[in-house]
């Protein structure tokens, strides 16, 4: 007997939403500004914001809902938000 | 089909009892059952219930319209009018009493009237007044319905053996006070 | 570790994209949660934000890298203590059973089965994202809605002025279940919610543990979607939302000596613009005196 | 089989339920105290406590929680159990409706009891009748030995691969509950053999095999689901069969699979039962036979699944029928199971006549005597018309 419609489960992968369109403004690093210190990924709602392991970090933009908490949040206001155009 | 109606008080041991007769029953090979009458039980207040025996299975489901036996846990309940509801003639009636047979408010019927100062034996055997056990030595006695070895065992399986010894003492010592009369 | 260095080496175990609103709290405080908890964890969602963010999935999808149900909005405990005791029988400990609920799920409907749970000291961490009110439904009050507060179902009219009746403070509520940990979080202080997330999956291992975070809603509460750091932070200096927690009945309380007035979180807030002065003190007597009866407990 | 190491015992229904559940060795028991089912979980509780039963038992703060409990546990994989009754059921209709969406297998016991108001703790099977439409399947059954076994087939048929469904036994709250009868133990390792171990592999809440479990799902894919469950309700008709003839064949006895007849073979008219009346209507039929009536019995076992077929072949060439219902159908003037018994009939192609009956409700007793009486009332107004007759009242 197929299982597949017994009990409803989500086991054939992960349910993802193109979040990257719902911005209208993009946060932008200026790296001259930016201590690497990370606050900018602690309070990423969105998993966007990424250290690598030089803990150097880096604005992703295919999730990145532009809330701009990121640019907010940076001690040194190394984080800009900019308008969204088509291009 | 044989079928019983038990009149006590809570506290009185009444559904045990009867438990107990069903148990020792269903031991010696026969079927039983007991069905409490569903009230709100309370410590005092007037309980009864229904016990049939028979030698194959019981089906019914119901209450005891017509019983053969009466068990009268208390000589008060004797009072009460439902108490003799029902009883066919020439029936069985077990009274825990240490009154006289003509001192007690009974119906004028034709019936076998079985007297037992179950109480007192309780008194006596284990300070408790709970004449469940002794009552059902009198039953054991004046039915001769179940097997009196197993029901003594029985007894002191559920509690112990001053119960077992109360029971003896009631089968020993009940008295057939009043036999077929009207 | 330091914490900074954990969240950066550790496994978003949330999908990537959800549908919690610009700038959500609560989406915040999840991920970062299960960073701390890792792959090994058994996660319960009731109705609310997240569940209809879409993180216990779409279809034949998940919205998490480990497992997740949704329960009912009433149950989530409950149903966890049948999860948790499961894997204790089945010898299976280390599993860590978590639930990420609302303020609904948890202070109202879903408060006896808390209650019950908490009593019984079932092994599982339950986590409560307060953005005070229903907010996945449209921001209709909750139990720990804060009083004077907007909301669609207390609106402001001209007989009737948000919210008449106080908060139910379900910190202490939970605290007085005596269970093994109880604390409060806020994302503007994130160091100490990775602590305390920590402690409370360690707590949870031994009993019942229940952290309680204060998670801003731009969208219900009507600050800008960059500000929800900022309105925590002030939450946590005003007093608004004290920081504490409870370790096997000792309590520890984060004390600012120098609180800020409670009308700077206030006045962020649209959901408290209609607010006279005269109200205002109101809230700042309530707030103070929560204050000095937390600073009494935590003093013993 | 060494049917020698079976015993003999004079138990409550209660007792009987909680000993096969015990049986069925659970792995976790979560429940609430609610008139007449506590002394099951007493009971449970008791064999816990004396080391007799090694299951997880978790007292909950109400019933709500007893069902969310065990439906943890069953998505983690567990064997589950609990018991109820009345407003405890009525309290529990959420999580208990999930239960049975989600697939998962359990046993519960329903000591069945008349919904308030008017205020009232005693029999009726209003409770279990109304939860019919909730996804599960429901066995009714008529002595405590029945209790017993039906629990432990209970879990044969829940867990069965063509069924995953959670079952209710239920049985008559006081009448069976509280009566102490003659019940036979089965030995524990044949029960052991019959059940086997259960595994989840539909579903389950687990790191090693991450999934979500009840995401969101839209219209256009839930149907599937819903269509999934009534096929499995139906498979479940012949589930039900097999395992009552594979029951027989370990301990002896056997039930007659969805429902059971007594004296059918050359009765005009039939009585309808279900539950604990089932045993009373069964010496009503000897006593109505001895007064020249040519009555036979029916007693219907499952309500879900409903076994509309063999009740249609039943009843095809009988003159009438009555059936006896402890409970009421709100808007139909009649109780549940004659509904369903004339939705059973409706293609049957010729008429026949019918009489709802209605007794036994807050506990009210139902005699021989009454039995007899209404089964009078049947030969002689089903004689006369086809269709169904006025409602008749036990007063």
């Amino acid at each position: 007997m197929s299982k597949k419609f017994i009990t409803p489960v989500g086991d054939e992968g992960i349910y993802t939403l193109d979040t990257g369109s719902w911005r209208t403004f993009k946060p932008v690093m200026l790296k001259e500004k930016c201590t690497n210190c990370g606050l900018c990924m602690i309070f990423c709602p969105v998993g966007s914001i990424t250290g690598d392991e030089n803990k150097i970090y880096e604005i992703g933009y295919q999730y990145c809902k532009g809330c701009g908490i990121c640019a907010r949040e940076c001690p040194t206001k190394a984080i800009i938000m900019v308008r969204e155009s088509i291009e | 089909m044989k079928e019983i109606r038990f009149h006590g008080r809570g506290g009185q041991g009444v559904v045990k009892s009867a438990q107990i007769l069903v148990e020792t029953v269903v031991e010696g090979g026969l079927y039983a059952h007991f069905i409490p009458f569903f009230g709100v039980e309370r410590k005092g207040s007037p309980v009864f219930g229904f016990l049939r025996i028979d030698d194959k299975e019981i089906r019914v489901k119901c209450q005891v319209y017509h019983p053969e036996v009466l068990m009268v846990f208390d000589d008060t309940l004797l009072n009460l009018p439902q108490t003799f509801l029902g009883l066919v003639d020439h029936g069985v009636v077990i009274i825990n009493t240490e009154k006289t047979v003509e001192s007690l408010p009974l119906p004028e019927k034709p019936m076998k009237v079985f007297s037992i100062n179950a109480t007192g034996i309780a008194l006596e055997r284990f300070k408790k007044p709970i004449p469940n056990t002794a009552m059902l030595g009198a039953f054991a006695k004046a039915t001769g319905w179940v097997n009196w070895q197993i029901l003594q065992e029985k007894i002191r399986l559920a509690f112990n053996n001053d119960n077992a010894l109360a029971a003896i003492d009631a089968y020993e010592n009940v008295q057939l006070v009043k036999q077929e009369e009207f | 570790m330091n914490y900074i260095d954990l969240i950066r080496q550790s496994e978003d175990l949330v999908t990537a994209g959800m549908s919690a609103c610009q700038g959500c709290g609560a989406e915040l405080c999840l991920r970062r949660v299960l960073q701390v908890a890792g792959r090994n964890t058994i996660l319960s969602i009731p109705p609310g934000c997240m569940a209809g963010a879409g993180v216990v999935g779409w279809n034949f999808d998940n919205g998490l890298k480990i497992p997740v149900h949704i329960p009912l909005l009433d149950n989530t405990a409950s149903f966890l203590s049948g999860v948790t005791n499961m894997y204790q029988r089945k010898n299976r400990p280390d599993v860590n059973i978590i639930a990420f609920a609302g303020d609904g799920a948890t202070a109202d409907c879903g408060f006896q089965s808390l209650s019950g749970a908490a009593e019984r000291g079932e092994k599982l961490l339950y986590i409560c994202y307060d953005n005070e009110g229903y907010m996945n439904t449209g921001f209709q009050r909750s139990s720990t809605s804060s009083k004077g507060s907007r909301t669609s179902t207390t609106p402001v009219g001209k007989v009737q002025d948000g919210k008449s009746q106080n908060q139910k403070y379900m910190p202490l509520i939970m605290a007085m279940h005596n269970v093994e940990y109880v604390a409060t979080a806020s994302p503007s202080n994130m160091k100490d919610m990775v602590d305390k997330v920590t402690k409370g999956i360690q707590a949870s291992k031994k009993g019942f543990a229940y952290i309680h975070i204060f998670s801003p809603c731009p969208t219900g509460w009507g600050h800008e979607t960059d500000q929800t750091i900022e309105v925590a932070r002030k939450a946590v200096k005003s007093n608004f939302f004290p920081l504490f927690e409870v370790e096997q009945g000792k309590w520890k309380l984060l004390d600012n000596k120098n609180p800020i007035p409670v009308s700077d979180l206030l006045n962020l807030l649209r959901k408290f613009s209609h607010l006279s002065p005269d109200d205002i003190a109101q809230i700042q007597e309530l707030v103070d005196k929560r204050m000095d009866l937390l600073r009494k407990l935590s003093a013993a | 089989m060494n049917t020698n190491q079976n015993r003999i015992v004079a138990i409550s229904g209660n007792k009987s339920a909680a000993m096969g559940a015990a049986l069925s060795r659970p792995d976790l028991i979560a429940a609430y105290p609610i008139t007449p089912q506590s002394s099951v979980v007493e009971s449970l509780a008791q064999m816990i406590a004396q080391g007799d039963l090694n299951s997880t038992m978790i007292q909950v703060e109400s019933e709500h929680s007893a069902m969310s409990v065990v439906q943890g546990a069953a998505v983690a994989g567990g064997r589950t159990f609990t018991a109820t009754s009345a407003q405890g059921l009525a309290l529990m209709y959420e999580p208990y409706f999930r239960m049975s969406t989600l697939r998962l297998p359990m046993v519960m016991a329903i000591a069945t009891r008349e919904m308030t108001s008017p205020e009232t703790v005693w029999s009726g099977q209003q409770d279990a009748v109304s939860v019919r439409d909730a996804g599960w399947i429901q066995v009714y059954v008529e002595n405590n030995q029945e209790i017993l076994d039906m629990i432990i087939q209970g879990y044969k048929i829940a867990e069965h691969p063509d069924v995953l469904l959670p079952v209710n036994v239920c049985y008559d709250g006081f009448y069976l509950s509280h009566l102490t009868e003659r019940v036979e133990i089965p030995h524990q390792p044949a029960v052991d053999d019959f059940l086997g171990v259960y595994h989840a592999d539909h579903v389950s809440l687990d790191p090693d095999t991450p999934m979500a479990v009840d995401p969101l799902t839209s219209g256009e894919i839930l149907w599937r689901y819903r269509k999934g469950h009534l096929d499995a309700m139906q498979k479940a008709l012949q589930v039900i069969e097999q395992t009552d003839d594979a029951f027989e064949q370990v301990f002896g006895r056997r039930y007659g699979g969805v429902i059971d007849t007594y004296k059918m073979d050359d009765a005009d008219f039939v009585i309808v039962t279900m539950g604990a009346t089932t045993g009373t209507a069964r010496e009503a039929v000897d006593v109505a036979r001895s007064l020249g009536m040519k009555i036979g019995l029916l007693k219907v076992r499952f309500l879900r699944p409903f076994p509309d077929k063999k009740i249609r072949e039943i009843l095809s060439g009988k003159q009438g029928f009555v059936v006896i219902d402890k409970n009421v159908c709100f808007g139909w003037n009649t109780g549940v199971l004659y509904m369903e018994i004339k939705a059973a009939i409706s293609e049957l192609g010729h008429p026949i006549s019918s009489m709802p009956a209605i007794g036994g409700l807050g506990g009210a007793d139902i005699s021989v005597d009454q039995l007899v009486t209404c089964i009078q009332v049947l030969v002689k107004q089903g004689s006369q018309q086809p269709g169904q007759l006025d409602t008749y009242w036990f007063q």
